[in-house]
């Protein structure tokens, strides 16, 4: 079978789920934040294949460029909160952050 | 390349073999020949240049024994470290710890893939060129935290987390440089930005405008730190961190991060050659396309080499700096500066689209003006401490 | 026409005042401080003056060109482009816009030079500056504006400008509510003006040409035509809601009021605001769309009317005030008034040229009595001063010359401007002859008005107080030197509009590209003699009355004063109590509706609160047993249920965003499943 | 089968492969580490479809600057000497089995769809296009997003500040 | 603004001073090496180039050793270990071992500068590899050798007289610097 479009989309579908277990059943901030970068780039897999095979133009690779500008300043905020995080608990366990719950 | 192996086929050298199988042995023997006949004794004569070099420039001789000269000197070394004991230490983790190396070789090989050592002698013309080179050297980074990290050893981590620090900062003021270039080419493409020179000095991009000159000394600056060589080595600061990320690292291991430190040197001539130098810019004096290659590949790779030769010089003149120096230079002073340079080179291009041959000019008789006031001030040096003058480079 | 001429230096007669003002604003604090005030000056006025070389240039390139091709443009780039709305960033230039860019530029920049001097011991110099130029920055965007839109955000910088500056002396709260009060009725008029923009770009966008470049407007303009809302045709309506920008903008009545309290600023700003800026932006806006106008006769009989209305009524005001700058204030609003019966009586011409010859002697008034107050210490009262021209020789010279100007003077640039007005409300097809009757009054009353603030001022022994006196002073070389410039224009502008019988009007000449043809004169070249004898004469009626009131003395004022039991002086001399009726009607009318509402809560509403309060505790001391023993029980029970329920469901609510996860997941789970089994 | 296939398959297998350590590894360093492998993967893939530019960004931002941030993060917050850095994992078989079912749907959907076909498949430099609809069509969104940038490093540096009171 | 004239100021200082030290080392580039070729590339042997004063490894010259420890006892590392045993025949004192262990010699020259006579001195040799640690300690008695005892009235025998003399000579030049001849010793005597 000749590589196709479903091929890169399974690509891409694999690595959100991978993605999305690694946010579901991780406890540690910088894990979670990992699986986060895992699902923007299965997303951004889809967003070149589709630019490349459906639409034949470059706008979704516009889209992917913009996704990873934005994941560039998550992972910029996002570690900083958890360097914060790190400083005012001592872990980066997410589950010591409950303080608000009570 | 894809032609000669294509001509290859058609004249029936391989029968019987799949195309693609002939194309990846193509691919892999020319690596290998490149790596073995080009840039492992390149990195090599540059780590035994680098030991006369700065010998001479403090008043010693340096390795002369292995062969004439001493040339064969880095042969010697690397079959040395070839035969030594593969050492892991037992704390660390071993399959990090093998694998740091090759990524921090594989991302200086990969530059090679885009430099440009004649109008032919290319691998790939990327028409990302320049770009690619920035993203393939940040490989590297990742590499050396993984060296770092892996050898658990404090010494190791405090120099791989320095040298990534310090990696990542720099590429801001270097790829910035860059930016005044590709804003001035107009294109990424190695082999158009050289197009876009000419042979002549003044043709450079280095005297395109002050800005561009600036741009240059800024973008070698910072070359030098990402390559973590003197005065911004303290990744591998011997006096305060044994040798930094490499100190667990013995034999082959240790051969390929030094392997990658020295050919990376040449690389960041190479690239300072291609953006600012006129790359292999010749002036037309034969129409024979072998000689124009040959003396195309010669002046690219003496260029190149002599910004090689400045590193060693500067390694040989400066003081090692702070921590706190390294980071308060980078973002107090070269990214501002590049920025300065970049919004400058904006507005020449506005006021003059087209260049200005006259600023040129103006920029290189300065150049020269500055290159005659620097041999003066060496003449006064000699004359002052009434040293013995000795033109002999060997000894 | 089609392919005007594009440049690339029509920008920079808008964008250097900003750059100076960007300057000034940004940097300036801190260059006054280390570098002095001089840099200040010198990044505030270059920006102004080689606008105006720019806008000198603009104007010999029109020359140059043929009538009908006088078009110059000078695109930036697309601006907005929503929908069917496409407005780019340009300016341009045709004859009209470069009468006003000249005007703006050239006695703006003598303002500023003016100002170097009169502001000279400020405190916030570099601010006065920065909004200085902003305002000027404004102004020319607005007259060099390509489009409405683009117009409309100089009209609002003006707007905003006039606000800074009016109030600049922020620290009087006097001032700031002068500030506020011209901000808030402009608002009124720029609502007119917004809605004006809107509905000319709806009814084209209808008609399928959606616009609002000028020009695309002048040519679709026909496609207005027929179209009706509310029964009133559109071109109607169109018109007089942008009238009532004008209206705002210009000081019109009923949007007057706030012209005079914008005296509370620094005479250069009332100089630059009335004479060559801000208010003029109405007429030019009508001058500018002067083909909509004059397809609405309704419209230009409305304007007319309010024009002459108002130039006879604030000259009526003007003949009583005794602050030296508010006599100029009401004077600028009455020429206002001339310049809308112009436009009304569709001779744009005449408007924009009455517009050009007041800002030169509209211009040398305000700083000439900026000069008069300068020397006073900041006296502003009239009955104060007298005797200044032997202490003042330049501002009495420019002064007297502007006078003349203003009112009239045969000669000078102000008769020709205001002749040709009352020429043409007489014989225009819109005119009549009770416009020219009621203009001429007007022209009287100007002579008489201006006479008595001249001699007032500077004739006769001075009244000032001791103190006052020892310290007069002619005003130093960068306020005397823009006076005497504007002297000479103010004689000198006139002679490039002479009337028909003159031969003729080298300035119609220059507008006809925009303007169209001249009217065809229906009545005689000895008629026009005769009239402009006529007018000559009441002015002259009017400077002599002046000069035997104030001069010789030989009538006392209160002979006049005290006419019908003083109730025509009293009426005149509180501005026939305009800001008393607004005062009462709308921001009395607004308290007096919450001194109702507040009545009826407190006696009637909290009546029957109180009331119903009483009954209910009476009622429910009853129930309060049944409360106590039955309902509490049950409440308690449930209170204690609904809290069980939300210790449990708290679990819910972890905090945790892998629970949270886990059920969006969930979700679209089912949402997939769905799609797949029961849609595809 | 042809070799560009061969070596499809084998990126394919690397980013995948590499993106379960991350998912599954017990070691956050090599999660961590791991990502070079996907990230670099996903580099590949772009270039095989045809997105030479997109290549470049993702190895220079993802490889350069996220990954390099990630593991300074690691290394900042967790006692580093000591090699088994646990990374805890918890509810491991519920998650699995609705991330597998989620999986199994996700692949159908995609079988399912019939997707709309380029005309043709064009294999050209992108970088000039790229740079025009930046500057062209989507300025709005890219000064947005140089905001949004400028936005993040400040916050970035104002959340990471050292508070002086305590 | 001084903040500005600073900043100009640091980098342009950066600039000049870094001109002017690459200046510095080219000129360095250009000079003749201080460093002398060793073994080869010299015209005579190393040996023969070293002043007297060179510390080298430590020699003894047993004839004119009075055997008074006093280099044993003054030598802060212990190196030196000397024996001396009476032959019961003939009466005399002799010594049995003399050792100096060069593995421990810190070349501190106190032995040679407390001899009496000269007898222990710094030679010009300098190349002690061996491939054992133990042959790194010198002995000097391969058979028990008399001690020396200076003659009343000077030497008679040709070879002890030069042999005197050589080591008298050392003492000179080794023991007793040219300042405290000429200065604060001339002064105290």
């Amino acid at each position: 079978m000749a590589i196709g479009l479903t091929h890169y989309l399974v690509i891409g579908a694999i690595l959100f789920s991978l993605g999305l277990y690694s946010v579901l059943t991780r406890r540690n901030a910088i894990s979670i934040l990992m699986g986060v970068e895992l699902i923007l780039n299965g997303a951004n897999i889809n967003y070149v294949a589709f630019s490349h095979y459906s639409s034949g133009n470059v706008e979704g690779q516009i889209y992917a460029i913009f996704v990873i500008m934005l994941a560039a300043a998550e992972a910029a905020i996002g570690l900083a909160i958890i360097l914060a995080f790190f400083q005012i608990f001592h872990t980066i366990d997410v589950e010591a952050a409950e303080t608000l719950k009570e | 390349m894809q032609a000669f192996v294509d001509q290859l086929i058609q004249e029936g050298y391989f029968p019987g073999l799949p195309k693609e199988i002939i194309y990846l042995g193509a691919m892999l023997l020319a690596a290998l020949v490149v790596l073995s006949f080009f840039v492992a004794p390149l990195a090599g004569i540059t780590s035994w240049l680098e030991r006369r070099v700065w010998a001479r420039m403090q008043s010693r001789v340096g390795p002369n024994r292995v062969g004439p000269q001493g040339i064969l000197q880095w042969l010697a070394d690397g079959i040395k470290n070839l035969l030594k004991e593969d050492i892991i230490p037992s704390a660390a983790d071993k399959w990090l710890f093998v694998l740091a190396p090759y990524i921090v070789f594989v991302g200086f090989l990969a530059t090679f893939v885009v430099i440009p050592f004649g109008s032919q002698l290319i691998v790939a013309d990327l028409n990302i060129g320049i770009f690619y080179l920035l993203a393939v050297t940040s490989l590297v980074v990742v590499g050396i935290l993984m060296a770092g990290w892996a050898s658990n050893n404090k010494w190791s981590l405090l120099g791989g987390m320095r040298s990534a620090a310090q990696i990542v900062s720099y590429e801001i003021p270097a790829g910035l440089a860059v930016l005044t270039i590709i804003f001035v080419a107009g294109t990424m493409s190695m082999q158009g930005i050289i197009k876009a020179q000419g042979w002549a000095p003044w043709d450079w991009f280095l005297f395109y405008n002050p800005f561009t000159f600036v741009a240059f000394f800024l973008y070698f600056t910072a070359a030098l730190a990402e390559g973590n060589r003197t005065p911004f080595d303290i990744p591998e600061a011997e006096s305060e961190l044994v040798a930094g990320y490499v100190t667990e690292y013995s034999g082959m291991r240790f051969l390929f991060f030094f392997f990658a430190e020295w050919g990376n040197l040449y690389v960041i001539g190479a690239i300072a050659t291609t953006l600012f130098l006129g790359g292999w810019q010749v002036p037309p004096v034969t129409d024979n396309p072998v000689l124009i290659g040959v003396l195309q590949f010669m002046v690219f790779f003496l260029k190149a080499y002599f910004w090689v030769f400045v590193a060693m010089w500067v390694r040989g003149t400066l003081p090692r700096v702070r921590v706190d120096q390294l980071m308060s230079a980078c973002w107090k002073y070269l990214v501002p500066l590049s920025f300065v340079s970049l919004l400058g080179t904006a507005a020449w291009m506005v006021l003059y689209p087209k260049g200005n041959r006259l600023a040129s000019f103006g920029m290189f008789l300065m150049g020269v003006a500055i290159l005659l006031l620097f041999f003066k001030r060496v003449n006064y040096q000699i004359r002052h401490s009434r040293p013995e003058i000795y033109w002999k480079p060997y000894i | 026409m089609d392919h005007p001429i594009q440049t690339d230096y029509l920008r920079w007669i808008v964008l250097l005042p900003l750059v100076g003002a960007a300057v000034n604003g940004l940097l300036g604090a801190v260059l006054q401080k280390r570098i002095g005030k001089w840099i200040i000056s010198l990044f505030a006025c270059a920006p102004v003056l080689i606008s105006f070389l720019l806008s000198l240039q603009a104007f010999l390139d029109l020359l140059a060109l043929k009538p009908d091709e006088r078009f110059l443009i000078d695109r930036l780039y697309p601006w907005l482009s929503v929908g069917s709305l496409r407005v780019d960033m340009a300016f341009w230039v045709d004859p009209l816009s470069a009468v006003m860019i000249l005007v703006v530029t050239g006695v703006g920049g003598l303002i500023h030079i003016y100002s170097t001097g009169y502001m000279r011991e400020d405190k916030s110099y570099w601010r006065y500056f920065a909004f200085l130029n902003l305002f000027t920055c404004a102004m020319l965007l607005l007259v060099t504006a390509d489009n409405l839109l683009l117009m409309f955000v100089g009209w609002e910088g003006v707007g905003l400008c006039s606000y800074a500056l009016i109030g600049f002396w922020y620290h009087d709260h006097v001032n700031a509510r002068a500030g506020n009060k011209a901000f808030i009725v402009n608002r009124v008029g720029d609502f007119g003006f917004v809605l004006g923009v809107f509905l000319v770009f709806w009814s084209l966008d209808r008609s399928g040409h959606g616009t609002l470049v000028f020009r695309e407007i002048e040519k679709f303009s026909a496609l207005l035509q027929g179209q009706e809302i509310w029964g009133v045709g559109v071109v109607t309506l169109v018109t007089l809601f942008l009238f009532v920008g004008a209206t705002g903008k210009s000081a019109q009545i009923p949007l007057h009021v706030w012209l005079p309290d914008a005296m509370q600023g620094p005479t250069p700003v009332s100089a630059l605001i009335h004479a060559a800026t801000m208010v003029t932006a109405g007429v030019y806006m009508v001058c500018r769309l002067h083909f909509l106008f004059s397809a609405a006769p309704a419209t230009l009989a409305v304007i007319a009317a309010i024009g002459v209305a108002t130039a006879l009524f604030s000259a009526t005001i003007a003949l009583t005030q005794t602050d030296i700058k508010r006599v100029l204030a009401y004077s600028t609003v009455s020429q206002l008034g001339y310049m809308f019966l112009a436009a009304g009586v569709a001779a744009y011409g005449a408007a924009v040229f009455h517009l050009m010859t007041h800002a030169f002697f509209k211009a040398c008034l305000f700083l000439g009595s900026g000069s008069v107050i300068h020397a006073m210490g900041g006296e502003q009262d009239m009955r104060k001063m007298g005797g200044l021209r032997r202490s003042l020789p330049y501002t009495f010279w420019t002064f007297a010359v502007a006078v003349l100007a203003i009112a009239g003077t045969p000669l000078t640039a102000g008769f020709f401007s205001k002749d040709e007005i009352l020429w043409q409300a007489f014989s225009s097809p819109h005119g009549s002859p009770l416009l020219w009757v009621l203009g001429v009054a007007g022209a009287g009353l100007t002579a008489f008005y201006m006479f008595r603030q001249f001699f007032l001022v500077f004739f006769g022994e001075c009244r000032a107080d001791h103190h006052v006196k020892a310290h007069l002073h002619e005003s130093p070389k960068a306020m005397t030197l823009p006076l005497v410039l504007l002297a000479i224009g103010s004689i000198a502008a006139g002679w490039i509009g002479l009337p028909e019988i003159f031969g003729g009007s080298r300035f119609a000449e220059w507008l006809e590209p925009v303007f169209g043809a001249h009217h065809e004169v229906h009545a005689s070249g000895s008629l026009e003699e005769i009239l402009m004898a006529l007018s000559v004469a009441v002015a002259a009626a009017g400077f002599y009355l002046a000069y035997l009131i104030y001069y010789r003395g030989r009538l006392a004022p209160e002979r006049f004063s005290s006419l019908a039991g003083g109730l025509f002086y009293r009426l005149s001399y509180n501005k026939y109590y305009i800001d008393e009726i607004y005062q009462f009607f709308f921001v009395n009318g607004t308290l007096l509706l919450a001194r109702i509402g507040a009545w009826i809560d407190q006696y009637i509403i909290d009546f029957i609160v109180d009331g119903s309060a009483k009954t209910t505790a009476f009622i429910s001391w009853i129930h309060g047993l049944f409360d106590n023993h039955v309902v509490d029980w049950l409440v308690n029970k449930i209170a204690d249920s609904t809290f069980d329920a939300g210790d449990k469901f708290r679990k819910v609510q972890t905090g945790n965003i892998n629970s949270y996860l886990y059920v969006i997941l969930g979700a679209v789970v089912l949402a997939i499943i769905v799609k797949l089994r029961y849609w595809s | 089968m042809e070799l560009a296939t061969v070596i499809f398959y084998l990126i394919a297998a690397v980013t995948v492969g590499s993106a379960a350590m991350v998912a599954f590894s017990r070691n956050i360093i090599h999660s961590a580490f791991s990502l070079l492998g996907t990230f670099a993967g996903v580099a590949a893939i772009y270039v095989f479809l045809g997105a030479d530019f997109v290549a470049a960004v993702q190895v220079l931002i993802y490889v350069g600057g996220i990954l390099v941030l990630i593991l300074f993060a690691v290394m900042l917050t967790h006692r580093i000497t000591d090699v088994r850095i646990t990374n805890r994992a918890v509810g491991r078989i519920p998650a699995l089995a609705v991330i597998g079912v989620f999986l199994f749907l996700l692949v159908q959907t995609i079988r399912e769809t019939p997707w709309q076909k380029a005309k043709e498949i064009l294999y050209s430099p992108t970088t000039a296009k790229i740079g025009d609809l930046f500057l062209g069509n989507y300025l709005l969104p890219f000064e947005l997003a140089s905001l949004v940038l400028l936005a993040a490093l400040i916050g970035a540096v104002v959340i990471s500040r050292k508070e002086l009171k305590e | 603004m001084s903040t500005l004239v600073e900043y100009v100021g640091n980098v342009a200082e950066t600039v000049t001073t870094i001109f002017e030290g690459m200046a510095i080392t080219f000129s360095h580039f250009v000079r003749r090496p201080m460093t002398i070729q060793y073994p080869d590339r010299i015209e005579k042997p190393v040996q023969e180039m070293l002043p007297l004063r060179y510390r080298g490894i430590l020699e003894v010259d047993l004839d004119i050793c009075t055997g008074c420890l006093a280099c044993e006892r003054v030598c802060p590392i212990t190196c030196i270990t000397i024996g001396i045993e009476m032959n019961k025949e003939t009466k005399q004192r002799s010594f049995s071992h003399f050792d100096i262990d060069i593995c421990k010699c810190m070349y501190c020259g106190l032995c040679a500068e407390i001899c009496p006579t000269g007898s222990i001195r710094h030679s010009q040799e300098f190349e002690g590899a061996c491939y054992n640690p133990a042959g790194l300690v010198r002995h000097f008695v391969t058979e028990p050798v008399p001690l020396y005892k200076p003659k009343k009235g000077g030497e008679t025998d040709a070879q002890m007289i030069t042999k005197v003399e050589l080591g008298l000579k050392y003492l000179d030049e080794f023991a007793t610097p040219e300042e405290k001849v000429g200065g604060a010793g001339a002064e105290e005597g």
